[in-house]
């Protein structure tokens, strides 16, 4: 058992530089998705065994904690994994044939031994208990985030990874920093043993100071509102396999790292004697309607979706700022809702591309009734991202409204109901485009034309589309997994 | 500057120095400042350095560029495979303990080895990096 | 003394940075950039940190000046403009605050070398005390680097393949994309 | 009050240099620029975890019988990481700037987004 | 009968016309076979339905919930869960028999007109029975919600079915009022029940008694009143006249039935068991709120009349027809919900025979108006025959089923407690409506039968032809509820018998 938890990074580890040797395409495809569903299985395992407030803890090169590298596994750990390796997964079925339609023959396996790479990182972030551990699987996710974003079609990508370089780093070197001012005051980069040692250290401003630099590195990273600047470019130009697993994934696994800061490390009444709750409260409830709004203001479908993962975004952070369990609980779990929904809407809008050669939405117009399929997927999908009963997204809104209720904030309230009517503004706006419009003249994309025709999308993409589509109902109607990890988790970090 | 011929005698006798002096910093690393790391970049300089005098058509025919992929890639594997063998005796990853009969030899053994595949990687993919950063400078 | 070169080498290399900001010629910044980096490997010899130094030195003054240096000779830059668009006053405000925060924080750190403070505790005293005969490797630095913290390293390692294989990605193709084909999408 | 400013002074430069890579890094144009005030940021944090390492009276931590005071071996492992995390963030950049060249003909990112917008 | 087999029952109405649907869907090829398959499965569902109402318990102790099925429940205590309810029971065996006869006229409908697609109508329109079936079953106020969205989302392509602008512009309005109005009204109406009173399940005497303020019950109420557009309250209306750019079929049984309905029906299920009439009536939450359905009873009686296109002036009159159950569900007495409840019946029946007339019309000459129907009732007599019926039954006279229904609604009105003012002007209200009911329909079958026809040359040719009616298979699916709406009328127990149990509390 606890070697297995090791497993999930080593064979990621193991794998990409092999990956990155092979010249075939379709063996590199092959071997990631391998990686993603054999991670997927384990991690599987992994939460079905903590799942009940249990942790394994595994102790890296036999050494100790603190002098060694440590990994404590509880159910939050594992189930930020499941989200990180399912989405690996499903993310590479939808790539079998995007990628090749969008990247050079040549850079093929390259591009897959980065996603591996990528997938390594997300999943060590996840697992580690060191939080300078942690940084260096930041960059090895980041680095590899950086290479796949700039393989977009357009010339715009590489100025988009150019600046998700720029502030990504920013990000990084902010959480050293404040890693290294913890360091300072601690002596210790382990976070368990940190926590049990806080009140010998806190009044130092150090501290104060390490806090604020860890969450604005992180918040950075996870595109919290107003630090989100590189999202909507550097999703909306990624090739559609990297957005759909980024846009999974990415910024979900830094909202778990924010939580781990502010639940773990430090204690809750030391953040909120800092005002932090109330200020991450608005800059959640302020992600919100922004980035609804935006949204709506788009005219490119995957920008489109980027602004709405800075609103979805928003609702977690309104979750893990109101401080019970609920809340908390309703963060969680978006983490794995927003996760499936919107890596399945960016799956729809690779679909798009693939068929049209565009996602400008006025060049979609139509287009949905060639692919009645593919557009019920996206309109289910889009259903859930506003939040309709029955889908995953209605569990998430509930128990932030019953969070919300039961704090008395109004507000956020409020917030979520305006953030919904914008939701079902921006998501119509893509169904109105792809279903009401009468037809326009599109281009159809030149390297489908060879093989099976241009009128269908392949069977693996559409295949991709509706696990994710059929996910966004199961796990809306039955939440057993779900609830159970995420309560779970939550219940975790509120005992410290 | 493949030209001139003071560079390139210099050149010439300069590089096999700095490579032993790499394999100095290489193996001597755990009693001295150094290590894989630092031993990969100096390996890699004496590559530039050769690449800068002779060319980068010379220097890929020295080192061909699937071979630094390679090298890159192995450095890693070499790393994990420690790892993963340390798992198989019975150990924790990494716990390089369990690869011999004392943990003290062990611990040697494990160390030297990782630093090997530091070096690898990190000498490979310093070239390759200066090798596909040089060729983008040639004029078409 | 060694707090007087300290302080000495930190105002050169305060002073070398502003320089890499004002100069307009890119490549007397990549030099001054190559200084700097010369200046820090130097500071790291002060602060008994050779292993650091020697990197430091390699990796900064060497592989990133010469990057550099082939990435202006590959885009044929010489003199960076004057934009008068971007706005300075914001990133400035920004700086100060940052900075101010760092040293309102920095306030309760130990002195310079003081051996009492927090980092010299628990964690690292049981390197110093126990990591030869636990390890068997006299260097400390390698001790911590190969062995405690071996995954770490092995993380650093992938980082530098990740960096290779990000690199191949980018310019691996011997084909220049020109600008046209890339404005219209490949 | 002096010996406060002597013990500390190390720590404020260090955290002017790192205002100034950070400056550069946001006020300028030049991508190349940017990536050295990303490099000049980056390094002088690396600095600030060396000096946490620093003893006074301490020697380099390699095991001797002459010695008995040692400096923190810990800081340098992290930063000899962290300089390697520099170097590949720094190298990427500079690939992508080499892209970027070719694709917009420019490599200053007033021009740029210039560019952006038209298209 | 056990509880389980009654539970299975549950189960196989809502997944009979789904299994139906996707067996139809592959039988694209072979029309006459899918035709069949379409009526077995109507016919499976109607017996499944009679099933249930034979075996249900209509005793006081079981009226609410029988026999519950749980099928998930995302959050705790918030089920989907179904159970059957005589009310719901009722509901079910009109949508399900009337399917019967909607299938056939259909199968002459769609071919006689040359529709495209008419496999995809057939699954669809199996889909949305499917809905309804579960909106009819549901066990608790989420489950009616979400089954609520299912039916306006799965009926949405079949308004649109013809695809072409005006439908799709029709198709708009009807999913934008539907849906904008569910979420922002009926949502929010519903985590307000839940926070208020930590439940909501659909109990006898109402769950919202004791938990809210008095004050509070009459904005809630309009919320859902407001948010249960599907129920055509004004000035939530516009998607009804909008959704007849659909073939008659649909507008026949979605929107004279089933969705319509669902609409009522789940208002009806809220009066009664989220409010509780007690509650309704204490809190004074109706004395004003019951303008509302009155206002529109005139207002859509008026418009009605100014509609010249026949479909769309059916439409206003099924608006009208409407508030008239809503009115009742708001009387909050004894004789008001059993009159509501009735209505839902008693219009069903009516108000497709009208529909199918209009589609049958339709078919067989291509005429959209009124105003060119003149005469047209010699060449189409079974068809205007049926018309009258319906619209005689409508009106509330004897000798068909609407009477009672009438009778009880009235008898309603007389018993309200509240203002003077209020009072007269519901007893106004429906007195002019009446009136409207009787000009507006009854004018139509009259210049059929009676006037001359146009002197036009279209109309000229076809009175040369003799008779000339739609599609037999049109004739024989509007014969059945127009035969039941006149023996509703002397034995309306069947229906009775289940509305008076939602008065047993």
């Amino acid at each position: 058992m606890e070697q297995l938890t090791i497993l999930l990074i080593v064979i990621p580890l193991m794998c990409a530089p092999i990956t990155a040797l092979i010249p075939s395409e379709k063996i590199t495809w092959a071997l990631t998705l391998i990686v993603s569903l054999i991670s997927l299985a384990i991690s599987f395992y992994i939460l079905y065994e903590v799942i009940d407030g249990k942790h394994v803890i595994y102790e890296l090169g036999g050494w100790r904690p603190p002098w060694g590298i440590e990994y404590k596994i509880d159910s939050l750990n594992a189930f930020v994994a499941v989200i990180v390796s399912g989405i690996s997964a499903l993310a590479c079925l939808f790539a079998y044939r995007s990628v090749p339609s969008e990247i050079d023959k040549k850079t093929i396996p390259l591009f897959y031994a980065a996603f591996q790479l990528c997938l390594l990182g997300l999943l060590g972030i996840s697992l580690t208990g060191d939080i300078f551990n942690l940084f260096v699987f930041l960059e090895i996710s980041s680095l590899a985030t950086y290479a796949l974003i700039s393989m977009g079609k357009h010339r715009k990508a590489l100025t988009a990874a150019f600046s998700y370089l720029i502030l990504g780093t920013i990000g990084a070197t902010f959480f050293l920093i404040g890693v290294g001012f913890l360091f300072a005051a601690s002596g210790s980069l382990n976070t368990a043993d940190i926590a049990s040692r806080f009140s010998s250290f806190e009044d130092m401003q150090l501290v104060e100071t390490a806090l604020i630099f860890m969450v604005m590195g992180i918040a950075l990273k996870a595109a919290i509102f107003p630090l989100h600047s590189w999202l909507p470019n550097a999703y909306g130009q990624a090739p559609s396999a990297v957005s759909v697993f980024l846009s999974a994934t990415a910024t979900k696994v830094s909202i778990y790292v924010l939580l781990r800061i502010l639940f773990d490390l430090y204690p809750v009444e030391y953040w909120v004697d800092m005002l932090l709750p109330q200020i991450m409260l608005s800059l959640g409830c302020a992600a919100v309607i922004y980035g609804s709004y935006r949204a709506w203001q788009q005219v490119e479908m995957k920008r489109l979706l980027a602004f709405s993962s800075v609103a979805q975004i928003g609702y977690m952070v309104i979750g893990l700022s109101m401080l019970n369990e609920l809340g908390l609980i309703a963060s969680i779990i978006h983490l794995f809702n927003h996760a499936v929904i919107k890596a399945t809407l960016f799956i729809g809008a690779g679909i798009l591309l693939y068929r049209a050669n565009t996602t400008q939405l006025k060049s979609l117009r139509g287009l949905g009734k060639d692919m009645p399929w593919t557009f019920a997927a996206i309109a289910l999908a889009g259903l859930s991202l506003i939040g309709v009963p029955g889908t995953v997204g209605f569990v998430t809104k509930w128990y932030l409204l019953e969070a919300a209720v039961e704090k008395g904030l109004w507000i956020v309230v409020a917030t979520i109901v305006v953030g919904s009517v914008l939701a079902i503004a921006y998501v119509w706006k893509i169904v109105e485009n792809l279903y009401f419009r009468s037809k326009r003249k599109i281009h159809i994309h030149d390297v489908s034309s060879g093989d099976d025709g241009v009128a269908k999308a392949p069977k693996t993409m559409t295949m991709a589309l509706w696990i994710g589509a059929i996910m966004c109902i199961i796990f809306g109607l039955n939440t057993e997994l779900s609830f159970q990890a995420a309560s779970s988790a939550a219940t975790a970090l509120l005992e410290r | 500057m493949a030209n001139d011929l003071i560079l390139r005698v210099i050149t010439k006798w300069l590089s096999p120095i700095i490579i032993l002096f790499a394999l100095y910093v290489q193996f001597h690393g755990d009693y001295s400042p150094g290590g894989g790391f630092q031993a990969g970049v100096i390996f890699s300089s004496a590559i530039l350095l050769y690449a800068l005098t002779y060319g980068l058509d010379a220097a890929l025919q020295l080192i061909p560029e699937m071979a630094l992929r390679i090298g890159a890639s192995l450095g890693v594997l070499i790393y994990g495979g420690v790892g993963v063998a340390s798992m198989i005796l019975g150990g924790n990853f990494l716990n390089y303990s369990v690869l011999a009969s004392t943990p003290i030899a062990g611990q040697h053994i494990g160390i030297i080895v990782i630093e090997l595949g530091v070096g690898l990687t990190v000498a490979s993919v310093m070239v390759l990096l200066f090798f596909t950063f040089a060729r983008r400078v040639a004029p078409e | 003394m060694s707090l007087a070169v300290n302080l000495l080498l930190l105002v050169f290399l305060l002073v070398m940075a502003l320089a890499v900001l004002k100069t307009r010629h890119l490549f007397a910044m990549a030099m001054l950039f190559g200084l700097y980096s010369l200046l820090v490997a130097g500071l790291f010899v002060v602060l008994d940190a050779p292993d650091v130094a020697f990197t430091e030195a390699a990796v900064g003054t060497g592989i990133s000046t010469v990057l550099m240096l082939v990435t202006l000779a590959s885009t044929k830059s010489g003199h960076e403009l004057v934009s008068s668009e971007k706005s300075r006053a914001a990133p400035l405000i920004i700086c100060v605050v940052m900075g101010a925060l760092l040293i309102y924080g920095t306030h309760d750190l130990a002195e310079l070398g003081d051996a009492s403070s927090a980092p010299h505790q628990e964690v690292a005293a049981r390197y110093i005390e126990k990591g030869q005969e636990e390890t068997g490797v006299p260097n400390l630095v390698t001790a911590v680097l190969a062995s405690y913290r071996g995954f770490d390293t092995l993380g650093e390692v992938t980082v530098v393949l990740t960096a290779g294989i990000g690199v191949l990605m980018l310019l691996g193709n011997r084909k220049k994309l020109r600008v046209k084909e890339l404005a219209n999408g490949k | 009050m002096m010996d406060f400013v002597l013990g500390h002074i190390n720590y404020w430069l260090i955290v002017a240099v790192m205002m100034v890579g950070l400056y550069t890094l946001m006020s300028r144009s030049n991508l190349i620029k940017k990536l050295a005030g990303l490099a000049i940021f980056q390094t002088a944090v690396i600095l600030f975890y060396v000096s946490l390492g620093k003893v006074t009276g301490g020697t380099v931590p390699i095991m001797d019988e002459k010695y008995t005071l040692y400096s923190n071996p810990l800081p340098q492992v992290l930063m000899l990481t962290a300089i390697v995390v520099g170097v590949a963030t720094t190298a990427l950049g500079f690939a992508l700037v080499i892209r970027i060249k070719e694709a917009y003909d420019s490599v200053e990112e007033s021009e740029i987004n210039k560019m952006d917008e038209q298209d | 009968m056990n509880q389980l087999d009654m539970t299975l029952l549950i189960i196989l109405s809502i997944i009979v016309p789904v299994v139906g649907g996707i067996i139809v869907s592959r039988l694209g090829k072979h029309i006459n076979i899918r035709e069949a398959a379409t009526l077995i499965t109507a016919l499976a569902l109607f017996v499944i339905n009679l099933l249930i109402y034979v075996n249900l318990d209509l005793s006081h102790e079981n009226a609410v919930a029988s026999s519950r099925f749980v099928f998930a429940e995302p959050i705790e205590g918030l089920a989907i869960a179904f159970s059957a309810t005589a009310f719901g029971s009722l509901f079910a065996i009109i949508a399900s028999g009337l399917w019967i006869a909607t299938s056939i006229y259909a199968i002459g409908y769609m071919r006689g007109h040359h529709e495209k697609h008419q496999t995809r109508f057939y699954v669809l329109f199996a889909i949305a029975i499917a809905g309804v079936m579960a909106v009819a079953y549901s066990d608790n106020l989420f489950t009616l919600f979400l089954f609520y969205e299912i039916l306006t989302v799965s009926t949405y392509p079949l308004v649109t079915h013809s695809g072409n602008r005006e439908a799709r512009k029709g198709g708009k309005t009807y999913i934008l009022i539907l849906m904008g109005s569910s979420i922002l009204f009926f949502l929010p109406a519903m985590i307000i029940v839940w926070f208020v009173s930590g439940t909501l399940s659909f109990q006898e005497g109402g769950i919202l008694a004791g938990n809210l303020d008095a004050i509070w019950a009459a904005p809630l109420l309009a919320l859902f009143l407001f948010g249960i557009s599907k129920a055509g309250l004004m000035p939530l209306h516009k998607w009804l006249p909008s959704a007849m750019v659909a073939p008659t079929p649909v507008s026949a049984l979605l929107h004279a039935v089933a969705v319509v309905k669902a609409g009522v029906f789940s208002v009806m299920k809220i009066v009664v068991f989220i409010f509780g009439t007690d509650f309704i009536t204490e809190s004074n939450a109706n004395h004003w709120l019951i303008w509302l359905p009155l206002i529109t009873i005139v207002v859509a009686s008026f418009i009605a009349l100014r509609k010249d296109n026949l479909k769309e002036r059916l439409a206003y009159s099924t608006v009208s027809q409407l508030s008239y159950i809503i009115l009742g569900a708001l009387l909050a007495n004894e004789a008001g919900i059993l009159g509501g409840t009735m209505h839902i019946a008693m219009h069903a029946f009516a108000k497709i025979s009208l529909f199918f007339a209009a589609g049958a019309i339709l078919v067989a000459t291509h005429k959209k108006y009124v105003s060119q129907l003149s005469g047209l009732g010699r060449t189409m007599p079974f068809t205007f025959t049926v018309f009258t019926i319906g619209t005689l039954s409508i009106i509330g006279l004897p000798f068909f089923g609407g009477m009672w229904s009438k009778w009880y609604l009235l008898s309603g009105s007389l018993s309200f407690q509240g203002p003077e003012f209020t009072y007269w002007a519901i007893l106004t209200g429906l007195a002019i409506s009446s009136i409207l009911n009787t000009y507006y329909l009854l004018s139509i079958p009259m210049t059929a039968f009676f006037n001359k026809a146009d002197n036009d040359s279209s109309n000229a040719s076809q009175h040369a032809s003799g008779i000339k009616e739609a599609p037999v298979a049109c004739l024989i699916g509007m014969a059945i509820p127009t035969c039941i709406t006149v023996y509703l009328f002397f034995d309306p127990q069947l229906f009775y018998r289940l509305a008076a149990t939602l008065n047993q509390f």
